[in-house]
């Protein structure tokens, strides 16, 4: 294991994208853009030495999708790239073609989430039953799930 | 001697029938932990194969099916036509807390609930996960049942009054088509 | 005399004797093997309970299968053993043997293994077609050297019938030890032939769930599992009968009924020691895949049963010659 | 030949769990792959949202069964980080007790599986006789055999009496006793050889490109490993050794977990030997500040990640949970092809699929023309027969 990445080597490589934080002493977070995101990955791997892809974080925060790529690499830094999707039009380009391992993640954030990933070779659903209706996304904010219907889901009084 | 014989060998069958009861375990759900606590009821420190209980892989072997977890939305069906395979007379144990009711996991979007919401369950056991002395308790109060309905000439004996659904739980008549 | 032969046949040393030895051989079996696993292992009288309790189940007929065929199957696998057993030397020599009564019991040995393949054909179940196809491709692996090492005593005793040859072995000592290559191929053999492991390819559980066995139920499943029961018995005691001397004794006992005591203490002696080595080989080895039972078979056991060939081809011009 | 997709599952006795392929191959040769784990799918992350810290540490402990300590914990130390709390020493020991415990108990676990799959019984048996004694220790110490429900944020919920510990001491020499007959079982037996070796190949390269986790990828040669590269509890003080092996199969993988085996009883005989004074923990505050972490722990079957984000409630904002098995799945596929399907199984069973925590999935292929099924029982069948024609080159 090399010696942890300094928030100038992150910031010379990924300034360019956006705004370029340390978050705490192994983590570094770049705020970009989704049409930048291809790019800001490719120098994050090939610049930093970012060979290992941790996750994809998704979440729904109200007002936006939010997407978090965390990357990794021998210097034990963990690089988080977000980028917000609007909720009207929840939509980007894949990145599984420079990233293997996000065709699953993707494709169940796309599942649980409803985003939608130009390019992905494969989009189908994963998770939920087959008989799960089209258009629902659990993990949205706004989904409730309904009491009464099949999708009961967590009890009026917990909520 | 024909009603000697007849009671005899019905003592006999009832005999084998208590001594060897073969399980299944099908996982509807769960998180693991009852399942490994049934593989562990068969290793060396529990070894159940001192009671005639062996595990089989075909439901059509088994007269016993372990069903551990809540029952998924996925897993409903699958569930229902492994307990269909199962030959007569059969008996169903709902495993854990998730078995019984849902547990832990019970209203949760994509769990229809506990075991009996699809199928008729004989014996629930308790626990998270139960521990292997406590499956092998059930299995023996499965054995009494058998016994108990072998005298009665049926299972009928000992069925429910309809009942109030579980709070929670989701109804979901058998076979419907989700909106 | 006739009355005789009934006994002989359906009670002592026939179906009734052999039914109660299956189960206990069964038993022992089960126990040796949990014993070796450090557990503590079934009961006594589990597999009569087993039986009795597979006998009361109900019989489910999978969609569109061919009843009568499926009936038959398992009925016409335990005849086909419980005959073979007849020709078994178990109490002095067998009444029923005859020249080339050999060639009879290794030919209704395999039967079972057709059952199987039939039934697993009939049960239009995938995982029972891919065991019984399973099945009979491991008889044409095994079977040959299962052959040719079976009849290595016929050849070097000079007779078809395995209670002569039981009885050459009283006079020129142990087939066990004049053909030792032999002797292992036909328990290595008789190992595949019963699907124990490490050749229980046919009905591994965690590929092929049990195989031919699989949509087997009620009655059906219970006269299967006492074909195989039976056939460990009649196969142990026919590699007792080839290469261990059988029920003949090696010396003479004056009385006539105690020497056929002791001999019949001998055969079960002999069966004992068989299923012992039988059932450590069972506890001691994974399960090897097909193709590697193909290797092992053409490699090493059939060029193994080739060499003893060659050594008994030998042997008998050297004797002759000289 | 036209290319055929082979589904397998979702209910077989080899899986403890459901799940579902499509095999998708080309001749004899695999060239993608598809799995369907999603049988096991309960809506967790869902739920997480509407629980407070308190309830939903439960309901984290069974997203798996088998690594229930490691989710709880991974969740914990999260949370812990973003309340900025200070937890005692003494706890993180026990924690890391506990933790190492569960490694022991899950690896010694799945060599009995993998024994099972290639019809080793006698070593499955043996396997989980010496697992009891992991579990005795566990119940000890927290009262349960599996979801032991010690994890709470700010600490741990029990302690250990000293003459608990001298006990415990005390039964480890025999545990590392048999995992030495293990090591040279796995390296003797040529029934396993047979089946282990060479099978499931993954290449350094390929291992990195996959994402690969744990001893998947420590097996490969990638020395990743959580506990060193970013440690939480009380990795950092305690000496120990990251395992790695070059071989990359399945037997490279054995070796590893095997390896893992002995570093672990280092581990918690130190801990044990040098637990700490104090408390076993601080109490928390029901509210946590706004703010997001990425949880790292390594689990059992690998690197376990717990996205948090937090908004000045008592729960949180969203919880993600990627699992181990979901990341290894990627290299399965990749493993897979250009492999004989004979081998499906025992590539399968060597990452440790946990699909029970994944409960989400996966897709390779690319190639969509399927003119024929095939079932998993057939696919075995055509292995072998391809072996019987072509041997093993």
């Amino acid at each position: 294991m090399t010696g942890l990445l300094g928030l100038e080597e992150v910031k010379s490589a990924l300034e360019r994208f956006g705004t370029v934080e340390q978050v705490r002493s192994n983590r570094i977070k770049v705020k970009t853009i989704p049409e930048k995101i291809h790019e800001a990955l490719f120098r994050a791997q090939t610049l930093l030495a970012c060979d290992h892809l941790i996750q994809i974080s998704a979440l729904d925060n109200g007002q936006s999708f939010e997407l978090i790529y965390h990357l990794t690499g021998p210097h034990g830094t963990v690089i988080a790239i977000a980028i917000e999707l609007p909720r009207d039009r929840p939509e980007m380009p894949t990145t599984s073609d420079i990233l293997p391992p996000a065709g699953i993640y993707e494709r169940q954030i796309y599942d649980l989430l409803g985003i939608v990933f130009t390019g992905h070779p494969n989009l189908k659903r994963i998770i939920l039953s087959e008989d799960w209706p089209e258009n629902e996304f659990p993990l949205r904010k706004d989904w409730k799930p309904r009491p009464k219907t099949p999708y009961g889901g967590v009890r009026q009084e917990e909520r | 001697m024909g009603k000697i014989t007849d009671s005899l060998s019905r003592r006999l069958a009832n005999w084998a029938r208590v001594n060897s009861p073969w399980i299944s375990v099908f996982n509807t759900g769960s998180c693991n932990a009852c399942d490994i606590e049934v593989i562990a009821t068969l290793m060396p420190r529990f070894d159940v194969e001192r009671f005639g209980i062996l595990a089989k892989g075909s439901p059509r072997h088994a007269d016993i099916l372990i069903v551990t977890g809540p029952v998924t939305m996925k897993q409903e069906s699958r569930l229902k036509r492994i307990w269909e395979q199962m030959p007569e007379p059969k008996y169903v144990i709902a495993m854990g807390a998730c078995g019984a009711s849902g547990g832990v996991f019970q209203g949760l979007y994509h769990v229809v609930g506990g075991v009996e919401s699809v199928i008729p369950v004989d014996v629930f056991v308790a626990g998270c996960p139960p521990r292997p002395d406590e499956i092998i308790n059930a299995v023996v109060a499965c054995l009494k049942l058998m016994k108990e309905d072998l005298a009665q000439g049926g299972r009928e004996w000992r069925q429910k009054p309809v009942q109030s659904p579980m709070p929670g739980t989701t109804t979901r008549e058998p076979g419907e088509v989700p909106a | 005399m006739d009355l005789l032969l009934v006994i002989y046949v359906l009670l002592f040393p026939g179906f009734l004797f052999l039914l109660a030895y299956g189960f206990l051989l069964q038993y022992l079996d089960r126990k040796i093997a949990a014993r070796m696993q450090a557990r503590v292992g079934p009961p006594l009288l589990q597999p009569v309970a087993d039986f009795i309790k597979m006998l009361g189940k109900e019989v489910i007929d999978p969609a569109g299968v061919d009843r009568a065929a499926f009936d038959a199957a398992p009925l016409m696998a335990l005849a086909a053993v419980m005959t073979a057993f007849l020709y078994i030397p178990i109490v002095g020599e067998s009444p029923f043997a005859f020249q080339g009564d050999l060639v009879l019991v290794l030919y209704l040995l395999t039967l079972p293994t057709i059952a199987l393949f039939l039934l697993g054909w009939l049960s239009r179940n995938v995982f029972s077609s891919v065991g019984g196809v399973r099945a009979v491709t491991m008889l044409f692996i095994y079977e040959v050297p299962f052959f040719l090492a079976l009849l290595m005593p016929a050849l070097m005793a000079g007779s078809w019938s395995i209670s002569e040859i039981a009885g050459w072995q009283q006079e020129h000592g142990w087939f066990a030890l004049l053909q030792p290559i032999g002797f292992v191929v036909g328990l290595i053999g008789l190992q595949a032939k019963l699907e124990r492991q490490p050749f229980d390819i046919p009905e591994a559980e965690t590929e092929i769930v049990a195989g031919p066995w699989t949509e087997l139920t009620g009655r059906r499943l219970a006269l299967m599992h006492l074909t195989m029961q039976v056939m460990l018995v009649a196969g142990s005691g026919l590699i007792a009968a080839l290469f261990l001397g059988g029920p003949l004794l090696p010396w003479n006992i004056s009385p006539a009924w105690l020497a056929t005591i002791a001999g019949f203490l001998m055969f079960l002696g002999k069966t004992l020691l068989i299923l012992v080595i039988l059932a450590s080989l069972k506890v001691a080895t994974g399960r090897i895949r097909i193709d590697q039972l193909n290797d092992i078979g053409w490699k090493y056991l059939a060029s193994a049963t080739i060499l003893q060939v060659g050594i008994v081809l030998l042997m008998d011009y050297i004797r002759v010659g000289t | 030949m036209p290319e055929v997709v082979l589904p397998i599952g979702p209910q077989h006795p080899a899986l403890k769990e459901p799940v579902n392929f499509k095999v998708i191959v080309d001749g004899e040769t695999i060239v993608g792959l598809e799995l369907d784990v999603s049988y096991t799918h309960r809506g967790i992350e869902k739920a997480a949202e509407q629980r407070d810290f308190i309830r939903v540490i439960p309901l984290l402990e069974r997203v798996c069964g088998i690594c229930s300590h490691a989710h709880a914990q991974a969740f914990c130390t999260g949370i812990e980080e973003i309340m900025h709390l200070e937890v005692p020493p003494r706890a993180q020991y026990l924690r890391t007790i506990v933790a190492e415990l569960e490694r022991m108990h899950s690896h010694i676990l799945w060599l009995g599986v993998a024994a099972h799959v290639v019809g080793f019984n006698t070593l499955f048996m043996w396997t989980w006789r010496d697992r009891e004694t992991t579990q005795d220790i566990l119940e000890e110490m927290t009262g349960n055999r599996m979801n032991y429900g010690m994890n709470e944020v700010g600490g741990v919920r029990r302690d250990l009496k000293p003459g608990q510990i001298s006990s415990i001491l005390s039964r480890l020499p025999k545990l590392e006793e048999q995992i030495g007959k293990y090591v040279g079982m796995v390296r003797g037996e040529e029934t396993m050889l047979l089946r282990f070796r060479g099978i499931g190949k993954l290449s350094k390269a390929e291992a990195l490109k996959y994402g690969t986790v744990g001893p998947t990828a420590r097996a490969s040669g990638v020395d990743y490993d959580i506990r060193r590269d970013d440690p939480s509890i009380a990795y950092a003080e305690v000496p120990w050794k990251v395992v790695t092996d070059t071989s990359g199969d399945v037997y490279g993988r054995t070796l590893v977990r095997i390896g893992e085996l002995q570093e672990s009883l280092g581990i918690i005989r130190y801990c044990l030997e040098h637990l700490p004074e104090g408390k076993i923990g601080i109490p928390a505050p029901k509210v946590a500040p706004r703010g997001e972490i990425l949880s790292r722990y390594e689990a059992p079957r690998g690197e376990l990640v717990h996205f948090i984000r937090t908004n000045d409630t008592d729960r949180v904002e969203r919880l993600d949970i990627r699992t181990p098995t979901l990341a290894n799945w990627t290299s399965v596929t990749v493993s897979l092809v250009n492999q004989n399907i004979a081998d499906i199984p025992v590539i399968v069973a060597a990452i440790d699929p946990c699909l029970s925590c994944t409960s989400r999935i996966t897709i390779l292929s690319e190639r969509g023309r399927r003119t024929a099924e095939m079932t998993w029982a057939q696919l075995v069948d055509h292995g072998q027969r391809f072996y019987r024609k072509w041997g093993r080159s």
